[in-house]
């Protein structure tokens, strides 16, 4: 029994350790690519590691109270558990994570957990844009949730279960089981979506770094920014790890886990690069509007 | 107010109606202690490597940092970036003329970023008032006020300049010869001195946590 | 205008309704089983030789109890209302036209000739037509003849309240004795009915009419005072 | 012929009392003047004291009083005329409230014009 | 038995003796009134012992004969009783009057003793011509007493009468010669058999007879004279005509009743029904109070005429019981609006009076200017609580609640008129009742004074209420009666309860007992209230526990469990909190009685009882005028649809809904009335209001249980009394799967709208209504889903909805208290002061937001997974939505109260008082066990909800598993505590030299802030928002309830132009009255 307990808490830090320096990596790489596509070299692909560890090094720190010191532990937590909800590979014990806790809604829900605490530990620092960041921010989530939630009912149409792990062993065996070549409209929606929960240009007003400096971590600073920067590396990769569960038929095992969210995410720069930002008004319009039709048509689509 | 807000400390925020003394926090900076060598060092190292800018356009020099972050001189491969928030930056960026009236900002801004943090003068006039030397209203020298880690010397310097200077900060911050924050704390109380006497409308409190 | 003409409308509507009652009820051949046991048995049962003061004041007796009192509200009505205080008279105009001369005569001429005819009406009630009412009625008319000549003239009101109440108080009683002494309220055969068409007969009809004679000239003579306005 | 037949048919007191029933009616209801609707009052009590002698009233009979000489077979229905009196007198009653609240109104002013004396409404 | 006629004789005696008495002082006249009408009342209940104790009706023939020649007179029951009515509101009118009669000449002493003999001889005589000589008896004392006082109105208004009257008596003299012509009697038993008055001629005759004795009872539109009596004249005179002349003029109409034929009944009720609709319309225009009352009872009035007529028109049950249903009514107004009357009476003498108007007599215009809130022209002063309690009860039962007799009343004619499908005359009279409800209720509102800043003198009333006081005990005692012994049995024990009634479930009283024994302990402290309260509340649930099974059982726990927990919030404040307690205990067990109900009536007496104890919980709330009002109107709205349905059948152990289409409807009413107290979108406009406005512990109660018995009620109607077994309604018969799918868009545009207008709401309270709202939504959502996924997600949201909306309104009612404000931009940075509360809002909203890893997720789980497994995507997809919405008003409500800037003159905040505190961490600790251990909720709901559908759920070891997915709600909370305690081990591991600052230190570009007000970014927080997507929620339902209320009250307007005020127009609607029901008599033959 304990046996039994260490060795899937061993196997969650394993895994948990694995998502982190590949969700850093992947940031650094990213930029990377986005100084290449605007002609400079671009920070190295290792930068996230110094700014995390240059954060955790800063000698002092200042604290607006209980709740400003925990909105980036909620914030962590929020992004592990994500990640930790997750199946990350099919079929591999290692990265099975607590997977048997729920189901996909858990984990949509849980996704949550860490906004929810962040927005209230900003909150607490008094800072007015803090305030206005989180208010945009949960303005713009309740629009793209929407398409998100759309796509998820059709693939629980489709798939008859809410359980990932089932999701993605239907569809196993080969490329035209995957949800986005089943149901390309649904997983439409959901990458639209996907931009929105990743807010990157264009639906990147709720951070906007000039107009109200970087939003809700305004105050944030030293290891607690830190910790901001660590669990946006694990809660960018438990995304992805998501939507590569539910829509690229999951991954049998790391390499190809790497290359599908990899290329998930190159979507996600790819778009940011190419679109200015929208105001928090035109962007939950825009959800509301045609990602949403998309999605109807995604669940329709199931249910022929 | 509880009481213990009420006792005037050795500045104790004086500048401040007694009603809005509690509203800000009055514990005077202090030096820290540096962490074991080798630490330190591995510390100091990407420290140097990951420069965050409060670029503070006091002044016309300002308007030299803007040419670093494109693509003719990216600045981020150098691990420097600009950040919106003196809480997260490490580095501050004087650019240009101080004015009595941009010293309250200066220092406040100042005050409020987390250390070790390093401040880079940039431009003549922050040496020694440049062609503003004998302005009633610019200050002369801002190292009287805030203690600065480089020099960047020119009317206005180049952009290239600006990258040596970084590269200059960056030699000192892994030398360990940067703690601007700990000699701020050490001689605070004539910076101080100095500020007010420069600042005659001191609205702020003494201490800009 | 359009009132009129409304108000036509709704007449010729109403007159649609009386109509075919009229023309219904028509003229009677003969009289209902009730009348015709009123007309035979009044004077069985009451001596009384006038059958319709036999009905009015023992058969349905209890109605004309209720008419006195309805008379009786009306002057405490009236009474109430029309006081001289109310209608804002602090003292009574001075120097009021009076009657003329004949008709200052004639009224005190006549007014004991009035009351004695009235009188005389209602102690005959029950043998001719007339009665208590139309007795009283006379008996005020004098009252109204002599105010009529003498504007001015004060009717003792105590005599005329204690009067009315007197007799109606008697009435009531007289009604008890109904009770008491014969068959129910009312009964006039509390008294001897004596023969019929004789001054003294059916029972106690004369006696309750002449107490109505007596309250009713008494009300009617408040009534008409108090509409005089100068009442305190 | 036939109109013939239902005038001789139609009660002679009967339709007297009718139309001065719709008389003081009209009275009522169309004059202004308070005392003008105290007298209308005692026209269309006047009428209907009429259509409730009507009711009694039979061709060729007497009062019903015994004297001696009138048979109990020639008397007319003494109950309406025992109810008419009763009739009559509260008429007499409603008539002289009527007559003092006239009076009161008019004292008070406002004059005697039903018009004015609205002031309670809706 | 006692002959009246000694009565009669004594009464006439002491009026024509009256002049004389009176020279000795206006003192022994008005003894004399006194002894005489004590005289009538001890005959009456002399009269009504004898006839109860098994004697018959006794005919007393005058001079010595009976009928036909002689004038008859009956004592039997009614008789009896209608006089000791009569008798008793002549007392308490004479007492009200007393005064007056005092200072005016003596004839109005007299007049007042005619009209009470004259009343009584309505009642008694068997005679038409005799009916007619106390009709004119009555009828001009009455014209006598109008202008006793000589005030000028009561002048103008008596003329306008004597029009009327005068029409009416001429009528009443044709008909009844010529009912004498045809039918050859003028006594009434001789006239119903006799055979001339059977055919045409004798119908015409008897119209007029009719005609003038309905003129007399005020129908609509020949009112017009009425109002301005019941406006102008002495307000004990007004009781007296209000209430026992209309007794006697509908006993009179009774005792006719056989002599009519099918046309005249028709003529009756459609003229009742009229005058019903067409008063209460009118009257809800009006602004002077006994004007408004006058309406009141011209249209109760005409209730009564037409249940008359209607009960023998359609033969609606036996002769009994129409007169314990008609009985019901005209009692009820009888008392009701005698106190009323008298009540206005007392305002006036205490000197409640318009010193401007003309003549200073427009008198107590309460309506506007009521002891509250007074005109410019006289001080604020307000009412004894004693005055208020009296006040409240008169028009409490006015307006029909329960206990009193109208009540029951109403319940029986619906029912009877249901079991024979007279759908529309319900509709009728249930509307007209509504418009009543609202204006009467609207001005038993005013009455309670505004608890403003300075303290308001009290209105001295003194004897003055004496009379309103003994009619509202009667009421109640008689409602009571009633309710314990039916209708019926009220009137005559031994015919023992053939009419519904409570008997078999006394418990349905606790509420009332409890209530009223609390009331009486008023004075007591605060705290000692409290503890009563509870230990009743504690004592009822100990008691009533064996009556409760699984359903019922987890209901009760919110319902009286939270009743519990917020009259325990109550002694937060010291001091007397006056009303306040008894209230909460009201209420409480109120809802339990909803539970416990095992008949339709109970249902519907604990619904209404519910109804009324809330409303009286808000109404106590400060600036609740206005939203006690639209909560009362919409839940009185609810309760008679529920009335309606529930008379269809349906509700309790007499079995199922009936099938058949026309059947189906009456389910979908009173499902409708229950979704009005759910507050379903378009039904919700009451809610915000009442659950703001109402103290913060009665929002609480409000939100968190109150409205958790409707979401019982929704399971009681489709589960017989909600006991688990069969549904009692076959989930295909009306109209298929289509009304579960309407319904649960209902329940999903409640959830939506609920969330958004929440977004943007000022006022903390307001949100959280809003909230509350939106959460009912989604139980409906669910429990429309109909099989055993969704009824468990139903109930576990309900279930955990109690919970986090407990804690929510008890720490904000602790945030209100400290704070002193409502408008949440105002509050700011209470976590350093109110660190519970905050843990308190903080879990709560946690949980409401069905974030992991508190309870509120299972709810989401339960029901995206029902939601899906159906196959309801697209409403599973709308919910997502909405609850993403409830994120921003949940995150705006925790940041702008306790986190962001604190205010400078907040710097005194603590933290709220353990009264408030002690409930809070109750409820977090459940909240946490239930977190950890869902199994503790989720089994016994699963055992209730397996027993009526196919299970489809269950539990696998710790996993919670749907045919879809699978939930562990301890593993989750496992690994989440895990994580947590990780992240925040690093945080600990790697914070240096950390120091904690203040409000200001904060980055403002390199600025100083200025003050917190302008540095708390919380004013119009989603304003954003509001521009991308509040067209969705443009406030339709409001504007809907306007337009009908505007489109009412139009109507209402309209008519009321009728009355011109000129005595010859309504004299002319008087003629034109009986001109247009002759014509109309003719259609119907």
């Amino acid at each position: 029994m304990i046996t039994a307990i260490l060795t899937r808490v061993g196997y969650a830090l394993v895994s948990l350790f694995v998502i982190t320096n590949y969700g850093l990596l992947l940031i650094g790489s990213m930029a990377r690519i986005s100084a290449k596509v605007q002609g400079r070299v671009g920070q190295p692909v290792w930068q996230p590691y110094l700014d995390i560890i240059k954060s955790t090094a800063k000698r002092n720190s200042i604290s607006h109270g209980v709740m400003f010191y925990l909105g980036p532990v909620f914030r962590l937590a929020g992004g592990v558990g994500t990640y930790l909800f997750i199946p990350a590979v099919f079929g591999s014990a290692l990265f099975r994570n607590f997977s048997d806790s729920g189901d996909l809604l858990l984990v949509m829900y849980f996704i949550f957990f860490g906004q929810l605490g962040m927005a209230l530990g900003a909150s607490e620092g008094g800072h007015p844009y803090s305030a206005i960041g989180v208010s945009r921010g949960l303005a713009q989530m309740t629009a793209f949730e929407v398409p998100f939630a759309l796509s998820v009912i059709a693939v629980a149409i489709q798939y008859k279960t809410l359980d990932i792990t089932a999701i993605v062993a239907a569809q196993q065996g080969g490329f035209l089981h995957w949800t986005v070549a089943t149901n390309p409209v649904a997983v439409v929606a959901a990458l639209i979506a996907f931009l929105g929960m990743s807010m990157h240009n264009p639906f990147s007003v709720v951070i906007a770094p000039q107009e109200i400096p970087i939003g809700p971590p305004t105050e944030y600073q030293s290891n607690l920014l830190g910790m901001l920067q660590t669990n946006r590396a694990i809660f960018n990769g438990a995304k992805l790890v998501l939507y590569m569960n539910l829509f690229f038929g999951g991954a049998t095992s790391l390499p190809v886990m790497v290359i599908k969210t990899f290329l998930i995410y190159f979507i996600n720069v790819f778009v940011g690069q190419a679109f200015p930002r929208l105001r928090v008004d035109q962007s939950i319009r825009f959800f509301l509007g045609a990602p949403t039709v998309i999605g109807v048509a995604g669940v329709i689509i199931a249910l022929l | 107010m509880s009481d213990k807000h009420s006792i005037p400390g050795p500045l104790a925020n004086e500048g401040l109606p007694l009603a809005e003394r509690g509203l800000f926090c009055d514990a005077p900076p202090r030096q820290y202690q540096r962490a074991n060598k080798i630490t330190e060092a591995f510390w100091n190292w990407a420290r140097a490597q990951s420069l965050w800018i409060l670029g503070f356009g006091t002044g016309c020099g300002a308007i030299e940092l803007r040419p670093l972050m494109t693509s003719r001189f990216d600045m981020y491969r150098y691990g420097i970036q600009p950040r919106p928030t003196p809480r997260q930056s490490s580095v501050f960026v004087i650019g240009g003329y101080a004015s009595v009236k941009t010293l309250k900002r200066i220092v406040r801004s100042y005050e409020q970023m987390m250390g070790p943090k390093f401040v880079v003068a940039l431009g003549s006039c922050t040496i020694n008032g440049g062609m503003y030397w004998d302005s009633y209203n610019t200050i002369k020298r801002i190292d009287q006020y805030i203690p600065v880690d480089v020099y960047i010397a020119g009317c206005m310097p180049r952009p290239e300049a600006l990258l040596a200077g970084f590269q200059e900060l960056k030699r000192i911050i892994r030398a360990g010869r940067g703690e601007g924050q700990n000699e701020y704390a050490r001689k605070f109380e004539w910076y101080k001195a100095n500020q007010k006497q420069v600042i005659k409308d001191w609205n702020m409190p003494d201490y800009n946590w | 205008m359009m009132r009129r003409y409304l108000v036509g409308l709704i007449l010729i509507g109403l007159a649609f309704a009386l109509f075919p009652l009229l023309r219904q009820a028509g003229v009677a051949e003969a009289p209902g089983p009730l009348a015709s046991a009123y007309l035979e048995n009044s004077a069985d049962d009451f001596g009384a030789a006038n059958v319709v003061t036999a009905i009015v004041v023992s058969y349905r007796g209890f109605d004309t109890l209720g008419e006195v009192a309805v008379l009786f509200a009306a002057t405490a009505g009236v009474g109430t209302l029309l006081t001289r205080r109310r209608l804002g008279k602090a003292v009574p105009p001075p120097g009021r036209q009076g009657g003329t001369e004949v008709l200052e005569t004639a009224s005190r001429l006549l007014a004991g000739l009035l009351i004695m005819f009235g009188a005389y009406i209602f102690i005959h009630g029950h043998l001719t037509p007339g009665g208590g009412f139309q007795g009283g009625v006379v008996v005020a008319v004098a009252l109204l003849l002599g105010l009529l000549a003498k504007p001015d003239a004060q009717v003792s009101h105590r005599v005329m309240t204690t009067l009315e109440s007197l007799s109606g108080a008697v009435y009531v009683g007289l009604g008890l004795l109904g009770i008491v002494l014969a068959g129910g309220f009312l009964d006039p055969r509390a008294l001897p009915l004596g023969v019929v068409g004789q001054l003294f007969s059916a029972g106690s009809i004369p006696l309750i009419y002449s107490m109505i004679g007596l309250k009713v000239g008494a009300e009617l003579s408040g009534i008409i005072d108090a509409l005089k306005g100068d009442r305190s | 012929m036939k109109l013939a037949a239902i005038l001789v048919h139609l009660n002679p007191v009967a339709i007297p009392g009718a139309l001065l029933i719709l008389i003081g009616l009209w009275g009522i209801l169309a004059r202004q003047n308070l005392f003008k609707i105290a007298v209308a009052f005692s026209i269309l009590g006047t009428g209907v004291n009429l259509v409730i002698l009507s009711v009694g009233y039979i061709r060729g009979r007497t009062a019903p009083i015994l004297d001696g000489e009138a048979a109990v077979a020639s008397m007319t229905d003494p109950v309406p005329q025992a109810l008419v009196l009763t009739a009559i007198v509260i008429g007499l009653a409603v008539t002289a409230l009527l007559l003092s609240y006239a009076v009161r109104l008019r004292s008070g002013g406002g004059g005697s014009s039903i018009e004015v004396h609205g002031d309670e409404k809706w | 038995m006692v002959n009246p006629l000694y009565l009669f004789a004594a009464s006439l005696a002491a009026a024509f003796l009256l002049p004389l008495v009176d020279k000795l002082g206006r003192r022994a006249s008005l003894a004399l009134v006194y002894l005489v009408g004590l005289a009538w009342l001890a005959a009456a209940v002399s009269w009504l012992l004898a006839l109860v104790q098994g004697g018959v009706a006794q005919d007393f023939g005058t001079a010595g004969f009976m009928a036909p020649l002689a004038i008859v007179l009956r004592v039997g029951l009614l008789e009896a009783a209608g006089v000791l009515a009569v008798a008793a509101v002549g007392l308490l009118s004479a007492a009200a009057m007393h005064a007056s009669l005092r200072q005016a000449p003596a004839g109005g002493a007299m007049a007042f003793l005619m009209l009470l003999m004259g009343l009584c001889g309505v009642i008694l005589t068997r005679d038409l011509f005799n009916l007619f000589v106390f009709l004119e008896i009555s009828a001009i004392a009455t014209y006598s007493l109008i202008g006793f006082d000589d005030r000028r109105p009561a002048l103008r208004s008596a003329f306008k009468y004597m029009l009327a009257g005068g029409i009416a008596s001429a009528l009443y003299l044709i008909g009844v010669i010529y009912v004498y012509r045809f039918g050859d009697t003028l006594n009434l038993d001789l006239a119903i058999r006799a055979p001339g008055l059977a055919g045409a001629a004798g119908n015409a005759a008897l119209f007029f007879l009719l005609a003038a004795l309905l003129v007399e009872l005020k129908p609509f539109p020949a009112n017009g004279w009425a109002l301005d009596v019941y406006q102008t004249a002495h307000p004990g005179l007004a009781a007296m005509l209000s209430g026992a002349s209309a007794t006697a003029l509908l006993l009179a109409l009774w005792k006719l009743l056989p002599l009519f034929g099918t046309a005249h009944l028709v003529i009756i009720a459609g003229s009742g029904l009229a005058t019903f609709l067409a008063g209460n319309l009118a009257g809800a225009r009006q602004r002077y109070t006994r004007r408004m009352l006058g309406y009141s009872s011209v249209a109760q009035i005409g209730l009564a005429m037409a249940v008359l007529a209607l009960g023998t028109l359609f033969k609606l049950g036996s002769e009994l019981f129409l007169l314990a249903v008609a009985g019901g009514f005209v009692l009820n107004h009888l008392l009701a609006k005698t106190g009323l009357f008298l009540l206005s009476a007392a305002f006036e003498q205490a000197g409640l009076t318009d010193a401007a108007g003309v003549d200073g007599v427009d008198v107590v215009d309460t309506v506007d200017d009521a002891a509250g809130a007074s005109a410019a022209a006289q001080p604020a002063r307000r009412l004894s609580p004693l005055a208020l309690a009296v006040a409240g009860g008169l028009v409490l039962a006015l307006v029909g609640l329960p206990p009193f007799p109208g009540f029951w009343a109403k319940w029986q004619l619906v029912q009877a008129l249901a079991d024979r499908s007279r759908w529309w005359l319900i509709g009728l009279i249930l509307g007209g009742s509504l418009v009543e409800a609202f204006y009467m209720l609207r001005w038993l509102g005013r009455l309670v004074a505004a608890r403003g800043a300075a303290p308001v003198p009290t209105l001295r009333l003194g004897a003055g209420l004496l009379g309103p006081a003994v009619a509202a005990v009667a009421l109640a005692g008689l409602g009571v009666l009633s309710g314990v012994f039916g209708l019926t049995g009220a009137l005559d024990p031994k015919a023992g309860s053939t009419l519904a009634s409570l008997a078999g479930e006394p418990w349905l009283w606790a509420p009332w007992a409890v209530a009223a024994v609390l009331f009486l302990l008023d004075w007591l402290p605060g705290w000692l209230k409290g503890l009563l309260a509870l230990g009743a509340v504690a004592a009822f649930a100990w008691l009533v526990q064996d009556r409760l099974d699984g359903l019922r059982q987890i209901f009760a726990i919110m319902l009286l469990g939270g009743g519990g927990l917020f009259i325990v919030a109550a002694l937060r404040k010291p001091g007397s909190r006056g009303g306040l307690h008894p209230l909460l205990a009201m209420v409480t067990l109120s809802l339990g009685a909803v539970l416990l109900a095992e008949t339709r009536l109970g249902f519907f007496f604990a619904w209404e009882t519910m109804t009324l104890s809330s409303w009286l919980l808000v109404r106590r709330g400060q600036a609740s005028r206005q939203p006690a009002l639209s909560y009362i109107v919409f839940g009185l709205g609810g309760a008679f649809l529920l009335m309606v349905g529930l008379a269809a059948g349906g509700f309790d152990s007499a079995g199922a809904w009936p099938s058949g289409a026309l059947a189906s409807w009456p389910f979908l009413l009173a499902l409708v009335g229950i979704l009005v107290k759910a507050g379903a979108l378009g039904l919700h406009v009451w809610l915000p209001g009442a659950y703001a406005e109402a103290d913060d512990e009665s929002s609480g109660l409000l939100s968190a249980s109150l409205s958790k018995a409707a979401v019982f009620g929704l399971f009681a109607l489709v589960l017989s009394r909600g006991i688990p077994g069969s549904l009692s309604i076959s989930l295909g018969a009306i109209g298929g799967p289509w009304l579960w799918r309407a319904l649960g868009w209902v329940g999903l545009a409640t959830a939506l709208a609920g969330a958004l207008y929440a977004v943007w709401q000022e006022d903390i309270k307001k949100t959280l209504a809003w909230s509350s709202m939106g959460q009912i939504g989604y139980i409906i959502l669910a429990f429309a889903l109909m099989d055993q996924a969704g009824w468990t997600a139903s109930l576990y949201l309900a279930f955990n909805h109690f919970l986090y909306k407990s804690m929510l309104f008890l720490a904000v009612a602790g945030v209100i208290q400290r704070v002193g404000t409502r408008n949440m931009y105002e509050m700011g940075g209470l976590i350093k002061k109110m660190p519970v509360s905050f843990l308190t809002v903080l879990m709560a909203i946690i949980a409401l937001s069905g974030v992991p890893p508190l309870t509120g997720f299972g709810g989401k789980w339960l029901l995206y997974s029902s939601l899906i497994a159906k196959g309801w995507y697209l409403e599973a997809a709308v919910a997502f939505f909405a609850s993403g919405v409830a994120f921003l008003y949940l995150y705006r409500l925790i940041h702008s109260i306790f986190l962001g800037q604190p205010k400078l003159n907040q710097s005194g905040v603590r933290e709220a008082p353990l009264a408030l505190i002690a409930p809070q961490l109750l409820l977090m600790g459940v909240l946490m066990a239930l977190s950890v251990f869902p199994k503790l909720l989720l089994d016994p709901i699963l055992e209730i909800t397996s027993r009526v559908f196919p299970p489809t759920l269950g539990f696998s070891g710790d996993a919670l598993v749907s045919p879809l997915g699978y939930w562990n709600g301890t593993l989750t909370m496992i690994v989440t505590g895990g994580v947590f305690a990780l992240c925040l081990l690093w945080l600990v591991i790697n914070l240096r030299n950390s120091q904690g600052v203040r409000q200001f230190n904060i980055v403002f570009a390199g600025e100083r802030p200025l003050r917190p007000e302008t540095t708390h970014y919380a004013w119009r927080f989603f304003e954003p928002y509001r521009q991308a997507v509040g067209g969705l929620v443009r406030s339709r339902a409001e504007r809907f309830w306007v337009l009908v209320g505007g489109g009412v009250s139009a109507v209402g307007g309209a008519l009321r132009r009728l009355y011109t005020g000129n005595g010859q127009t309504y004299a002319l609607h008087v003629v034109m009255y009986v001109v247009v029901l002759y014509l109309v008599m003719g259609v119907v033959l």
